[in-house]
């Protein structure tokens, strides 16, 4: 199984080429909304895992611990009338959009405060309210989709921005192709961001791709230009955020952004992740995005009581959505008939 | 009243509803500036302008992806699949995403969109070009099924898809586009889930679909001949499926033969019969005949394809068989 | 005699075939460093290597069309669609080009090769991993298709199925890859279309499939404890279909039930129904009763998961409908 | 309707700058039956085109007039075991392969001498006799299944070469994606042919697509080197294509491979190909590929009668191929039940 730590390699050279002249930090007010989201993510998805543990969290569940940066940079630089479409891997974009814990915690637990009372479950997070447009599990539609939200965009005039989340694994189907391909000749106000993790579920990406970096070598094949960057630098990944969302609302067409990421656990729920190297482990964690940033913020003179009083404040809102979940009831069982179409039921037929 | 195409039908309901309804646009692989590869759709893009009617590369899965994107967000998009046999390369997007998304997102997301496409056999297209894949489509809770057998209905039940709330596929069968019929002036707004009662007999009730329509009502004009008195029943949709027609018409003729054109297994004649038998039983005094094309796919020789679908006679000998 | 799980049972069953045809390879997505995602193929890249097992990357089209061209030219694959929700990404493939090149190419190209799938519900994997899509496969000519319920019928089977000269879809049940069961010792090589009593009883014949077998079998005995006697027949291939172990069923008990887990319009609960309701329609002395998931998107909840699917009591219900 | 015309200069601009070293012409054997092979696709065609016209052929049609050197190219450089993997529009690539002309003719007008006795028609053409393991009328899959016949010979270690054309307009279908990666991932002996004529059915590619050349502007997201070929040049075709396969079966992997060509006619039987301009109909039709290698070869020293002769040799054989096609009665109407599945029959049931 050739490559993933050369690969690993080869991924963080091409960042720190790409970051050579680096860009002026986000002002403060951002930075720490940056950290404040990571830590909320953080914190809700190593309760979500506790939660798995004891049975509460049932089927599966894929914990994106490590990948934090990106969502939250998203979540961050994004209008509030902007479009998110991400992956089952999508806890993080969820609560990035500003969507309560609550309802997301209760959805992984299949209760009746759950976002979607239970009929989605984790894969499927979805808060319109919130331009969170859905959580797909198959892997490759919802970059057509993301599309389709960017059309109506530009055709109702309204310069709102899709943003389209998927992982390294995801270049290699054929949606990405087409979804790729139309976003630019119709210069569509998408951002595609790839993050890979190095690792489909229990594959590694290089093995099976016939370029070292999954997207950045294929944006050419759509007349795009390729963008790699650092995913665990929230700063970076701001950067390159603001940037394509600027570039989609001015109407100068998409982006397809590769950010360098890990996930620090396995790919779900039931894997322990044990297929990959101690030592590739021990380096991505090392590059943890959260301690780094936590640090760069001190660094820049951001008081230590700030950031620890932020902290306790997550930790209570994770608390409390997870007593509110529990507390919840499960869905009423008339839900299994609801909303197969759109006058509320389950009729075929008079 | 016009007499219009069922092609021409097609044009005229797409540009009714965009005329009416500004959201609405209609995407697809040349239907635009060539005006649709079964001309169904000439006129269209002169009428209402690039940013309404657009061509796509050949990226059916992209085609749908925008349609649904769209309908999430305030759009009533209207997609074409050229033929139904390419819904197989786009099957994600329909069976899912679009039908699946109201259900799992419990009703947060609504998608108010329609996807038409040449259906059926008949044109010696051979295996790739001729299937009859409204039975995918009827498989797939969340997803709305219409098949017009009609100019007329083209209109009516057109405009119905493209108000519907729902996702909506409308199959056009590919031999009916030259077909003509009167058409009545003015909006026509159909309902979907109401089959229509083509003809009324006492002896037995031939349910069909599309074009089988026809056929079954050759074949009850042959029986006719013959002092058999058949009820012929369009359907027009699948979903909604309008089994009161059915239920009520075999409450008095006793017997059922349903003409599909779709290979035999698992086609909607099977749940039709499956319903009677299981809630109509002891109504029927015959077996229920199905008359399908068998379970093979399309040839492409033209006498080949004829021996293969239903024909009038195949029908009558049905009937036969369930009057027995 | 050896107790084996389901999981285990298939990957000794690919390693049997391996291991006595050269020819044989398999593919798929996390299937050999890894052992698959169900843990269904453990050992098999260490056993055979990897020219003969292959990681490939997420490109369902791909390992398809790899499959098939290599079926056409001298070898017998076998590919994995991870879960069959996947097979939508991929149905060209199944439906266009697997399933009907032999008949258009009038007999000049054989396609030996199994697909094997991860099938159905009750993992609380929500509407997009958890469908049954056997009845997708059944409706299209040119296919056979097989779901066995125990670890001993997914060795005979699947042997069936990789000897078969025609492409096999091998539907594996999520909810029963734990399931143990006593296996004979030696090769075992089933015969595909033989549906199999599982268990005998005068007074209704109630036909499952795969999952459905087990709660066919609780359904059962909680009838005789009723003073009913149930028939319970496992069909364990819907194509071919063994028609005749039903209707000779029915024959004697004039009463049948069926119990599917796909979602209810055209099932193969309906094509049987319609089959017996056109040729054995006077043997029945009840209606058909169809017990299936209603026809919606199965929800991820665990409670309302289990509120969808077919129970046993649900199926006994449905049993005393058409005893009624 | 931008860019036909545009595209159609780029594109020839671009083949000649491809072309600067021009490479050795082929054996005078090879011309003489690159030749040979383009005058019989042509005559075929133009019959088939007038037994449209009479009614005798039915359904639907597509023509190659105008992009023989492709086909021809191959069929000289093919070895015999090699497979053909085409489309729809495959009568010149079938007959490329030695195929008769009778039984394809036959198959066109649904004979029963048709080489499927016509169960299959004009989009599916198959001789597995002759190595033509199929025409293919849906967009995109036959990409991936050229690579199972490529695995396969691999596999088998025979050294066989799969070679795949298809069109322009196939470039943006997810098929070709994933066929494009896996094949180069697993260092498949296939070579990809695709034929750009500018047009897809009625739309051109130019309008549809996010780079100049749709195949060569993306063989670099599969790691492959751009080919871009001026392919109604019998010669330099054939330089590509013994390149390529040598390439194949040397066991180096895929090779993606634009030729630049044109279409004369519509797209299918029923279309006069009326939205095209004059101009640039004009400019390819005097790009015609069979004039221009007729004088190439008189040019160099081949004898005019030996070509004459040829022709009337070809001219014989479409006369006979249609007098016996003719002549063939229909196919047994037992036919539409045999060969469902591999038992000779359509029995789905005990
Ligand atoms: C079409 C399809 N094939 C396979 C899968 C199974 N699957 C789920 S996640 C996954 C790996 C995806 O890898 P990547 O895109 O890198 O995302 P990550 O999980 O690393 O975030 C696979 C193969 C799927 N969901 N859909
Ligand atoms: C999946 C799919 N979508 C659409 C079509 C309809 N169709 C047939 S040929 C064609 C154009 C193909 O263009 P190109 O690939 O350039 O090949 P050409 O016909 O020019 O040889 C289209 C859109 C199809 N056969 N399959
Ligand atoms: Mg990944
Ligand atoms: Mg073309």
């Amino acid at each position: 199984m050739f490559g993933s730590r050369a690969q690993s390699k080869g991924q963080s050279e091409a960042v720190s080429e790409a970051s050579e002249e680096p860009p002026p930090p986000p002002d403060p007010a951002t930075r720490l909304a940056l950290y404040r989201q990571m830590v909320a993510m953080r914190g809700f998805e190593k309760r979500a895992y506790d939660l798995f543990l004891q049975g509460l969290v049932k089927g599966t569940s894929h914990l994106g611990l490590g990948q934090e940066a990106i969502a939250a940079a998203f979540g961050c630089a994004m209008r509030h009338d902007d479009y998110t479409f991400a992956t089952y891997r999508g806890h993080n974009h969820t609560l990035a959009r500003g969507v309560p814990m609550t309802p997301v915690m209760g959805e992984l637990m299949g209760r009746s405060c759950g976002l979607m009372a239970g009929k989605g479950g984790s894969m499927h997070l979805t808060s319109v309210e919130h331009g969170m447009m859905g959580s797909y599990a198959i892997i490759g539609a919802h970059l057509t989709i993301a599309n389709g939200a960017a059309f109506s965009a530009k055709s109702r005039g309204t310069s709102q921005v899709a943003v389209c989340f998927f992982g390294d694994g995801t270049t290699n189907i054929g949606a990405f192709h087409e979804a790729l391909n139309l976003a630019a000749v119709w210069k569509l106000p998408v951002v595609f961001v790839c993050e890979n993790n190095l690792w489909m579920e229990y594959t590694p990406i290089a093995s099976v791709t016939a370029v070292a970096h999954p997207a950045a070598d294929r944006a050419s094949a759509y007349g795009l230009a390729p963008i790699l960057v650092d995913g665990n630098d929230a700063d970076a990944m701001y950067d390159v955020a603001t940037t394509a969302l600027a570039r989609a609302r001015a109407g100068d067409g998409p982006s397809l952004i590769e950010a360098a990421t890990y996930r620090h656990g396995g790919h779900s729920r039931a894997d322990p992740g044990k297929y990959r190297s101690d030592e590739e482990l021990e380096y991505w964690l090392g590059r943890d995005p959260l301690p780094a940033y936590r640090g760069r913020l001190l660094g820049a003179g951001v008081d230590e009581a700030v950031l620890a009083a932020l902290e306790a404040e997550v930790a209570a809102e994770v608390d409390e959505a997870t007593e509110q979940a529990k507390a919840s009831p499960p869905p009423s069982l008339d839900l299994v008939m609801s909303d197969v179409w759109a006058d509320g039921g389950s009729s075929w037929r008079n | 009243m016009a007499e219009l195409t069922y092609r021409d039908a097609v044009a005229a309901a797409i540009a009714q509803e965009m005329e009416r309804d500004e959201s609405v646009v209609f995407i697809g692989e040349d239907v635009g500036a060539a005006g649709g590869v079964f001309k169904a759709t000439v006129g269209l893009l002169e009428k209402f302008g690039p940013t309404r009617v657009l061509d796509t590369p050949i990226s059916e899965q992209a085609i749908l992806g925008v349609a649904m994107g769209a309908a999430m967000t305030g759009m009533r998009p209207i997609a074409e699949i050229m033929f139904s046999d390419f819904f197989a390369v786009s099957w994600d997007l329909v069976a899912n995403e679009i039908a699946k998304t109201r259900y799992m997102t419990n009703g947060q997301v609504t998608l108010p969109l329609v996807i038409r496409s040449g259906n059926g056999g008949g044109s010696r297209f051979g295996a790739q070009h001729s299937q009859s894949v409204e039975n995918w489509a009827m498989a797939i809770p969340g997803l709305k099924v219409v098949a017009p057998s009609t100019p007329r209905d083209v209109m009516g039940l057109f405009a119905a898809a493209v108000r519907d709330p729902d996702p909506v596929l409308f199959f056009e069968h590919k031999s009916l586009y030259s077909l003509k019929g009167e058409v009545e002036d003015g909006e026509i707004l159909d309902e979907l889930g109401k089959a229509a009662t083509r003809r009324e007999g006492k002896d037995v009730t031939i349910v069909a679909l599309a074009a089988m329509v026809p056929r079954a009502l050759a074949a009850a004009e042959q029986l006719a001949s013959e002092g058999v008195e058949a009820t012929v029943i369009d359907l027009r949709s699948l979903v909604p499926l309008d089994v009161s027609a059915v239920a009520a018409s075999i409450a008095s003729t006793g017997h059922l033969v349903t003409v599909e054109e779709n290979p035999r297994l698992c086609g909607w004649g099977a749940e039709l019969s499956s319903i009677i038998a299981e809630e109509n039983l002891f109504d029927l005094d015959g077996p229920i005949v199905r008359v399908t094309t068998p379970h093979v796919p399309l040839p492409a020789a033209d006498t080949l394809e004829d021996a293969a679908m239903p024909s009038a006679s195949r029908i009558v000998e049905g009937v036969r068989r369930s009057l027995a």
